[in-house]
C-alpha cells in the first residue's frame, strides 16, 4: 500500500522533463496519470527514485485537427477522449475505446500516453492505436523522432521508448471515406483489463467493399499487435460471414496466447476469434 | 403492543453518520503518539525459519521496536480454537512463527514504528533466512500422507468424523437406483471491504487495556485475549467501532489482536495495525474448502431415501476459532428441505499449507444445501423429472412440524410447500420452461435453476456451541425518558441500531428517536455473544424484547402505585399505563389526556405530576423511578432490565430462489435472465433490511458461483492475493432481483423470527449452478464445479 | 525531500509540507483527519477511497497528495451544504443504499459525478458509471435503486 | 510454472554447449545477470538485476548445472531471492545438430514466491517467455560468434550505450546551448 520514497518534479516544460528524465536515467521515471506507475510502487515492485510529473505540463493535454491528421497530447485522460465530441464525428473508435478502459476514476485520472508508454500487455489504448495505424512523438535529449505505433510496441511492457525520452503526442491519419469502427472487449471480472480486446478500423470501397481494415488486438499477446493476417485476408472482400469468419481464424497467427486463471490460451485465441469477428461486423454496420 | 414499527420499512438511524462519511472505523480513530506496526510475513508456504535478522529494520529511522517470534512465545498464549472434537488435533498456534513457517502470510515478525511509512519500510530491512521444506496443498494429498505439516502429529488428519440417524446401508440397500457425484466447494476470500484493524492503547497506572478492533464479537474477543496475553478480563476492554463488514472474518480472535495489546503494554504507547488487502487475502481466515462425495438412494418415483456425503475438508496449517466445527454445520445442514429417512456424513478434516478456513457466510450450510440441492438436480435428470417436483415430492408437510431429520435436528416450523409454489408462480415457471423448450429448439441456450433450502439460523442453544448460544440485552429508560438498550449482539452493517430501536419503540410505546441502541463497547455493554449466524434478531432481538418485558413488570408496578389502583385494572397501551376506563372514572372523574412530562423541555428534572390523573407515560414512570420518591416498598429505584437469552432451539428458514440464464453459445458468457427469490424467515421485523441481507447474499452466491476462488499454486504460493485477481462481484455482473416472503413464524422465540444474514449465500449457489447446467443440458452435463467461468462452458459446448 | 502543497479541501486552503509518496488518501485522513474517505484495497479496485478532485472522481490512493497540489478537493465531508444532504446521501439513506457503510463515501461521491454527467442514467449506465466501486454488502440492487431516487429528486429540484 | 520450448542457433552443437556452460557467457546472456561467480565445481552465485518496465528487482542466489552430459544435455538449478519475492526452478536443456546447427529444447519447472507471484498473476508467464527468448538471442549470437572475437553487445551493453548517448547528448547540448526552437 505504501510505495517506497522517491523524490517528485513538476517541471513546467516538456524540455524540462526530458532533461529531468534524462538526470537519472536509471531512476527516473515520467508520470502522467500514474494509474499503471502508482499501484505497480505501491505493491513495491517499481521504486523509482524520481519522477517527473508531466500531467502539469498543460500543453501536454489536447485533442485537435491539423491538416488530415488528429493530434493527441499525452496527457490527454481517458476521460476527455470519451467525452470528446470531435472525436465522436472523426474518429469514434477512441471514444469507444476510451469508455471501455477501467472505471470512471481511472478514466477521470489516466492517459492515454500513459497507457500507451507502459505498453501493459492487456491495456487497451494499444489495440486502438494500431488499428487507427498511428505515428507516436516521442521527445529525447538528441530531440524528436516518429514511431509507427505497429513498431513502437516490442515485447511485455517493453516499448521503443528509449531511456530519456517520453512519448509527447499521437498523430492519427483522419478516418476519411466510407469508415467504421468499433471496440469489443472482454474485461477480466477482477481487474477490467482486457481478456481479449479488438479495435477495428474499417475502410469499404465506393461498392461496400473491404479497401482497408486496421486489426489491433490486446490481451491475447505478450503486447498488442496488428492481426496484419486478418487484415490482407479482409482486403477486398464483400466482409460476408463466409469471409470475415475465414479471416478471422488468422487473429492468433504467430502469436503464442496468454492464459491465466480466467482464460487458457485456447479459449482466449478463440475469444479473439469471436470478438474480431463480432467487431468487424460492428464497424461494417457502423459505416455510412 | 403497538406497531407503529415492527413489520415496516423504517430507514436506518445508522446512516447519516455513514453517510457523511462521519463515521468511526478502526483506522478513523487516531490517538497522540500512537504507533504503527506494520508485520513481515512468510513468503514460504512450508519452510523452516533458520535465522531473522532485525538489526537493519531497527537502525532504520522511526524504527521503535521489531517483535519476532521468540520474543513472544512463552509471553503470549496459543490463537484460541473453539472446537470440541473428540480426538481433534489442535497444533499450537502462535501469535508469530517461531521455528517454522506453515502458510504464504504466516505473520514472523511486527515492526513498530512511528508512522505507517516507517512501519512498512522497516519490513522490506527484516531479513528472514528460509529453508524451504516440502508443500502439501491439496487436501486430499495431505490426507493420503504426503509431507506432515507438524511436527507434532504423525499425520495430517486434523479429525474424522461420522454423523448422521437412520440406517443408511439398508437405505442404499433398498434403492432403485442411486446417483453419485464429486463436488468441490473452492475456498473463498470473505473480503469485508473493511480490512481487519487493531489499535490499542495501555494506561500502565491503572493497568487498563483498551483494544480497538474491527470484530464480529467484542465479548468474546475480550475473555479470549485476557488470556493469551495475561491481562485480568475486567482491565481490558475492547470496543467495536464502526466495522465495514465481516461475514464470518471476524468472527475469529486472530493474532494480531493480541499481539497489538501485548505491544502496547511493553511500550506503553497506543499501537495501531491495520490490515492491507494483500493482508486480508492471505491471513484473514477463507470459507469453504471441502472436497465431498455425495451419493443418493432413490426410488424410480423421486422418493429420497437416503444420502451420504463423504467429505475432505481443507483446514489449513492451523486452526482459527471456529475452523474444525465449520465441516459438521455441514453435517447438520444435509436433510436439507426434504424428508430423508437416513443421512451419513464422513469429515476427514486435514491440515494444508494455507491459511486457515473458517466461517464464511453461511459456514458450512452453504455446502450442505449446495450438495443435497445437485443431488436432487441430479435426480431429476436422472429420472427425467422435473426438478422442482423432485424437490416437491420429499417435502415434508407443513403439518409435519416441528420436523426431526436424521441429521439430528428438529426443524422449528416450515411450509415449504407455499415458498415453492409462490417463487414457480412469480417466475411465471410453466410459461418460463415452455420459453427454454422454445429456446432450445432455436438454438438458443436457456436454463432454469432451482433450489429449495433450509438453513439453520439463530445459532443457537448453548448446549449446541463452543461458547455459550444465548445473547443479552439491557434495556433502560433513562430520567429524561430517553431509552437505552444495551446489546450483546454487536453489528457490522445489518442494521440492529434500527431493527432493534424498531422493537424496543414498539414495545414501549416510545418514538424510534428516542432510542438509542449501543453495542460493541464490553466497557458498556454486558456480556454478549456477538453477530453472526442469523442469530442477531432471532437471539438478540428476542433477548431485547424480554428484557422490556421485565422492564415493563416493573414499570407496571410503579404504575399501579402512582395511579394507586389495584394492578389489575392498569394497562399498558400506547406506551401508557391507563386505568381501565371503570376504574378512571372511579379514581378521578375525568379522562383528560395528559401530557407526557418527558417532553415538557425543563432545565432541571420536573417533579412527576400523578395527582387526579388517569395515566402515565412509561416515561413519567422512568422519571419517577429514578427520583424515587414515589416508589411501591422494596422496589429498586431506576428503570432498566437486563436479559440473557437461551433459545431452546435453533431456527430454521427456508425458502426457494429460481435463476434463469441464458449462455452465448459462443463465447461461454453467462447472462442472467431473471432471479426470483422466495424467502421466510419467520416475522420480519423491517423489511427493507430483509431484502437488503437477501441482494447482498446472493451476490455473494454469484461470486462463488460464476468468479471467486482462492488460488494457491502446487507450491503453496497464493496467487490469487490481490482484488486484481480475485473477482468480487460488481455492479454490472448482477441481475435485478425478484424478491418476496412467506412468513411463518418460528416458536422457538416470542418474536416469531428467524434471520436472514445468510439465506442468500445459501439459497442461491445451487439455483445458479442449476441454471447454468441446465441449459447446457443438451450436452449432456449433469454438473459443473464452481466457479463457472465462460470458459468452462464454452469447453462444453464446443466438447473440449 | 518534503514537498510544500497548497490545496482546497472542501472549501477551506490548506498547505502542508509532505513526503513526495505520501497518497492523497493518507493526507486526507492522516493530515486532515478527514476520515470518511477509506481504503480497501490497494490495486486501485476498489473505489473506497474516491474523491472529487477538480471536479472529477478519482480514487484517492492512486494519486501523491503532491500530484494535488493546487487543486480543489471535495471529500464526502464535503458533500453536504449547509447541512442539507446531497440527493444521492439522500437517496442512499432512503433506499437503504448502505449496510456496513464502508464503501458509501466513495459509493456516494461516484455516484455523484456520475449524475453530474448523465442526470438521467439508465440502470446499465448506473451500473458502467459505478465500475470502479465494489460493495460486498448490498448486492448493488439497493444501490442502484439509490442513484435512481437521487437522479430523480436532482430532476425534480 | 511450466516453461518450454525451443530455439534453433545457426552454431554447431559443441559451440553451444561451450557456451551454456561457460560462467563469462552465461553472464551476458541471462538478462540482468550483474555478477556470476563460481563457488564450487557447477556452481555459481548471481546477482540478478531484472525486471519489465518500470517493473524491477534484484536477485541474489545461486545457479547449479547438472546431469552434464555433452554435448547434448545439461541441467541447469537456479535459486533466487529478492525483494519482490523469489524464484527457484531446474531446467532440462537438450541439444541437437540440425542441417543449419542446433536446436536447443527446454523443458523448466519455476517456482516463483512472494509479491510476484501473487500480484503477478497477469504477467509472470509472459515475463518468463520473453526473459527466455531474450536469453536465446544472447546465446545465439555468443554461439554465432567465433571463439576469440570479442563478444557480441546484449541487452545490458545496449542500454548502457543508450544511456551513455543520452547522457552525452545532454552534456553537448548544455555546452552548446542550442536555442529553443530548433
Amino acid at each position: 500500500m505504501i510505495p517506497a520514497q522517491f523524490d517528485y518534479k513538476a517541471p513546467a516544460t516538456l524540455d524540462e522533463a526530458v532533461a529531468l528524465l534524462n538526470s537519472d536515467l536509471d531512476g527516473a521515471k515520467i508520470l502522467a496519470g500514474g494509474h499503471s506507475l502508482i499501484p505497480a510502487m505501491k505493491l513495491r515492485l517499481a521504486q523509482p527514485q524520481l519522477l517527473v510529473d508531466i500531467a502539469r505540463i498543460k500543453s501536454l493535454a489536447y485533442i485537435r485537427e491539423e491538416g488530415d491528421q488528429i493530434l493527441i497530447g499525452a496527457t490527454t485522460t481517458h476521460y476527455q477522449l470519451e467525452s470528446s465530441d470531435l472525436l465522436k464525428q472523426i474518429c469514434p473508435l477512441l471514444p469507444e475505446c476510451a469508455k471501455s478502459i477501467g472505471d470512471v476514476q481511472v478514466r477521470n485520472k489516466g492517459t492515454i500516453g500513459g497507457s500507451i508508454a507502459h505498453s501493459d500487455p492487456a491495456g487497451d489504448w494499444p489495440a486502438a492505436v494500431l488499428a487507427l495505424d498511428a505515428d507516436l512523438v516521442l521527445v529525447g535529449p538528441n530531440g524528436e523522432r516518429t514511431v509507427k505505433a505497429e513498431n513502437f510496441f516490442v515485447d511485455l511492457l517493453t516499448t521503443d521508448l528509449q531511456p530519456g525520452e517520453i512519448l509527447r503526442e499521437i498523430r492519427i491519419k483522419k478516418p476519411s471515406g466510407k469508415f467504421g469502427h468499433a471496440y469489443q472487449k472482454v474485461p477480466h471480472p477482477a481487474s477490467g483489463f482486457a481478456v481479449v480486446g479488438v479495435a477495428v478500423n474499417l475502410t469499404l470501397n465506393d461498392d461496400r467493399s473491404c479497401k482497408s481494415a486496421g486489426i489491433g488486438i490486446t490481451g491475447v499477446g505478450v503486447k498488442a499487435y496488428r492481426a496484419k493476417a486478418v487484415e490482407t485476408a479482409l482486403a477486398g472482400t464483400t466482409l460476408d460471414d463466409n469471409a470475415v469468419g475465414a479471416a478471422v481464424t488468422h487473429v492468433c497467427d504467430g502469436i503464442d496466447p496468454n492464459a491465466d486463471l480466467y482464460a487458457s490460451s485456447d479459449y482466449r485465441c478463440h475469444l479473439a476469434q469471436v470478438h474480431t469477428r463480432r467487431a468487424i461486423q460492428a464497424a461494417k454496420a457502423r459505416v455510412q | 403492543m403497538t406497531n407503529n414499527y415492527v413489520g415496516k420499512r423504517v430507514k436506518r438511524t445508522e446512516d447519516p453518520r455513514l453517510i457523511r462519511g462521519l463515521a468511526h472505523y478502526v483506522d478513523d480513530i487516531s490517538l497522540p503518539n500512537t504507533l504503527h506496526v506494520a508485520f513481515v510475513r512468510s513468503i514460504y508456504a512450508h519452510a523452516k525459519i533458520n535465522s531473522i535478522d532485525t538489526s537493519a529494520a531497527l537502525a532504520a529511522p522511526g524504527v521503535v521496536a521489531v517483535y519476532t517470534g521468540k520474543d513472544v512465545a512463552d509471553k503470549i498464549g496459543p490463537v484460541p480454537c473453539a472446537g470440541a472434537l473428540p480426538d481433534l488435533k489442535v497444533p499450537d498456534h502462535r501469535v508469530l512463527a517461531k521455528d517454522k513457517v506453515y502458510f504464504v502470510g504466516h505473520p514472523i515478525a511486527a515492526v513498530v514504528a512511528k508512522d505507517r511509512y516507517a512501519a512498512r519500510d522497516a519490513v522490506d530491512l527484516v531479513m528472514v533466512d528460509y529453508e524451504d521444506l516440502p508443500v502439501v496443498t491439496d487436501v486430499e494429498a495431505a490426507a493420503a500422507g504426503g509431507p506432515v505439516i507438524h511436527d507434532s502429529f504423525s499425520d495430517n488428519i486434523a479429525y474424522r468424523l461420522t454423523s448422521g440417524e437412520g440406517d443408511i446401508d439398508a437405505a442404499f440397500a433398498a434403492a432403485d437406483r442411486t446417483v453419485k457425484q464429486r463436488i468441490l466447494h473452492r475456498r473463498l476470500a470473505p473480503i469485508a471491504m473493511e480490512p481487519r484493524g487493531v489499535l490499542a492503547r495501555y494506561f500502565p497506572g491503572e493497568e487498563e487495556l483498551t483494544i480497538w478492533s474491527s470484530t464480529q464479537i467484542p465479548h468474546l474477543m475480550r475473555t479470549q485475549v485476557a488470556l493469551m496475553i495475561g491481562i485480568p478480563e475486567n482491565k481490558l476492554r475492547v470496543i467495536t467501532p464502526e466495522v465495514g463488514g465481516g461475514f464470518g472474518s471476524k468472527l475469529n480472535v486472530y493474532s494480531e489482536e493480541a499481539l497489538l495489546g501485548w505491544i502496547s503494554m511493553q511500550l506503553g504507547k497506543p499501537v495501531k495495525w491495520i490490515e492491507t488487502r494483500r493482508e486480508n487475502i492471505q491471513a484473514t481466515i477463507h470459507g469453504r474448502g471441502q472436497v465431498g462425495d455425495i451419493e443418493v438412494a432413490i426410488k424410480n418415483d423421486g422418493t429420497v431415501l437416503g444420502l451420504r456425503y463423504s467429505v475432505f475438508a481443507d483446514m489449513g496449517a492451523y486452526h482459527q476459532l471456529l475452523t474444525p466445527a465449520i465441516p459438521t454445520l455441514t453435517g447438520l445442514m444435509l436433510s436439507g428441505a426434504y424428508r430423508i429417512p437416513a443421512i451419513q456424513m464422513n469429515i476427514t478434516a486435514c491440515f494444508t499449507n494455507k491459511m486457515a478456513t473458517d466461517a464464511y457466510r453461511g459456514a458450512g450450510r452453504p455446502e450442505a444445501t449446495y450438495v443435497v440441492e445437485r443431488a436432487f438436480d441430479l435426480v431429476a435428470a436422472e429420472l427425467g423429472m422435473d426438478p422442482a417436483e423432485v424437490r416437491r415430492k420429499n417435502f415434508p408437510a407443513a403439518s409435519e412440524f416441528p420436523f426431526h431429520t436424521a441429521t439430528g435436528l428438529d426443524y422449528d416450523s416450515g411450509d415449504y410447500e407455499t415458498a415453492l409454489n409462490k417463487a414457480q408462480e412469480i417466475a411465471g415457471y410453466a410459461a418460463l420452461r415452455e420459453e427454454q423448450k422454445k429456446a432450445r429448439e432455436e438454438g438458443r441456450l436457456i436454463g432454469i435453476g432451482v433450489s429449495t433450502y433450509v438453513e439453520i439460523c439463530a445459532l443457537g442453544p448453548s448446549q449446541a456451541m463452543p461458547a455459550g448460544g444465548w445473547e443479552s440485552a439491557t434495556v433502560r429508560i433513562e430520567p429524561t425518558g430517553k431509552v437505552t438498550v444495551l446489546t450483546g449482539a454487536s453489528p457490522h452493517g445489518q442494521g440492529q441500531e434500527t431493527s432493534f430501536a424498531q422493537i424496543a419503540a414498539d414495545e414501549l410505546g416510545v418514538k424510534i428517536n428516542d432510542v438509542t441502541v449501543i453495542h460493541g463497547d464490553t466497557g458498556v455493554v454486558q456480556y454478549g455473544i456477538g453477530t453472526f449466524g442469523s442469530r442477531a434478531t432471532a437471539v438478540g432481538g428476542t433477548a431485547v424484547f424480554v428484557a422490556i418485558q421485565k422492564l415493563k413488570e416493573k414499570a407496571h408496578k410503579i404504575a399501579t402505585h402512582m395511579l394507586q389502583a389495584d394492578a389489575t385494572r392498569v394497562s399498558f397501551e400506547g406506551g401508557k399505563y391507563s386505568l381501565q376506563a371503570a376504574a378512571a372514572a372511579s379514581a378521578t372523574g375525568t379522562s383528560e389526556p395528559v401530557v407526557p412530562v418527558a417532553e415538557a423541555p425543563a432545565a432541571a428534572l420536573p417533579e412527576p405530576q400523578t395527582e387526579g390523573k388517569t395515566s402515565l407515560t412509561i416515561q413519567d414512570i422512568a422519571l419517577a423511578a429514578h427520583i424515587a420518591k414515589e416508589l411501591p416498598p422494596d422496589t429498586e429505584p431506576g428503570l432498566s432490565a437486563t436479559y440473557f437469552f437461551e433459545p431452546k432451539n435453533f431456527t430454521f428458514p427456508f425458502g426457494t430462489h429460481i435463476c434463469v440464464v441464458e449462455v452465448d453459445r459462443e463465447t461461454g458468457d453467462i447472462k442472467f435472465l431473471r432471479y426470483v427469490a422466495v424467502d421466510d424467515c419467520g416475522k420480519v421485523i423491517n423489511p427493507m433490511l430483509v431484502d437488503g441481507q437477501v441482494h447482498g447474499g446472493i451476490v455473494q452466491s454469484i461470486g462463488q458461483a460464476m468468479f471467486e476462488e482462492v488460488v494457491y499454486d502446487e507450491q503453496g504460493q497464493l496467487v490469487t492475493g490481490t482484488l486484481m485477481d480475485y473477482a468480487v462481484p460488481r455492479a454490472s455482473h448482477v441481475p435485478n432481483f425478484e424478491l418476496d416472503r412467506t412468513e411463518t413464524p418460528s416458536p422457538v422465540n416470542p418474536l416469531g423470527v428467524k434471520g436472514v444474514g445468510e439465506a442468500g449465500t445459501i439459497g442461491a449457489t445451487p439455483a445458479i449452478v442449476g441454471a447454468i447446467v441446465d441449459a447446457l443440458a443438451p450436452f449432456g452435463v449433469k454438473h459443473l464445479d464452481m466457479p463457472i467461468k465462460p470458459e468452462n462452458v464454452w469447453r462444453i459446448i464446443n466438447g473440449h | 525531500m518534503k514537498k510544500a502543497i497548497n490545496l482546497n479541501v472542501n472549501g477551506v486552503s490548506r498547505t502542508d509540507e509532505v513526503e513526495p509518496r505520501m497518497l492523497l488518501v493518507h493526507y486526507l485522513r492522516d493530515i486532515l483527519e478527514l476520515t470518511g474517505t477509506h481504503v480497501g484495497c490497494e490495486t486501485s479496485l476498489c473505489g473506497a477511497c474516491t474523491v472529487m478532485l477538480d471536479g472529477q472522481a478519482v480514487k484517492s490512493c492512486t494519486v501523491f497528495a503532491v500530484q494535488a497540489d493546487g487543486g480543489n478537493v471535495t471529500t464526502i465531508e464535503g458533500l453536504a451544504k449547509n447541512g442539507e444532504l446531497h440527493p444521492v446521501q439522500e437517496g442512499f439513506w432512503e433506499k437503504h443504499g448502505l449496510q456496513c457503510g464502508y464503501c458509501t463515501p466513495g459509493m456516494i461521491v461516484t455516484a455523484a459525478q456520475l449524475l453530474d454527467r448523465n442526470a438521467d442514467p439508465s440502470r446499465e449506465e448506473i451500473c458502467h458509471g459505478l465500475e470502479g466501486n465494489l460493495c460486498r454488502c448490498t448486492g448493488y440492487q439497493h444501490i442502484i435503486e439509490a442513484v435512481q431516487y437521487a437522479a430523480k429528486k436532482a430532476g425534480q429540484a | 510454472m511450466k516453461l518450454e520450448g525451443s530455439h534453433e542457433l545457426n552454431a554447431p552443437r559443441e559451440r553451444v554447449y561451450q557456451c551454456l556452460v561457460s560462467p563469462e557467457v552465461l553472464q551476458r546472456c541471462i538478462p540482468g545477470c550483474e555478477r556470476l561467480e563460481q563457488t564450487a565445481e557447477n556452481t555459481f552465485a548471481a546477482t540478478i538485476r531484472t525486471g519489465v518496465g518500470s517493473i524491477k528487482g534484484v536477485f541474489n542466489g545461486t545457479a547449479r548445472l547438472e546431469d552434464l552430459r555433452e554435448p547434448e544435455h545439461l541441467r541447469l538449478v537456479v535459486d533466487g531471492k529478492g525483494a519482490p519475492g523469489f524464484l527457484k526452478g531446474a531446467g532440462d536443456l537438450d541439444l541437437a545438430s540440425t542441417e543449419t546447427g542446433t536446436k536447443v529444447t527446454y523443458a523448466a519447472d519455476v517456482q516463483v514466491g512472494g509479491t510476484i507471484a501473487s500480484v503477478g498473476q497477469r504477467m509472470i508467464q509472459g515475463t518468463a517467455k520473453m526473459m527466455a527468448a531474450q536469453f536465446f538471442t544472447s546465446l545465439a549470437a555468443e554461439a554465432e560468434t567465433a571463439v576469440g572475437e570479442p563478444p557480441p553487445q546484449h541487452g545490458f551493453f545496449r542500454t548502457a550505450l543508450r544511456w551513455f548517448s543520452g547522457w552525452a547528448t545532454k552534456t553537448l547540448r548544455k555546452i552548446f546551448k542550442p536555442q529553443k526552437g530548433t
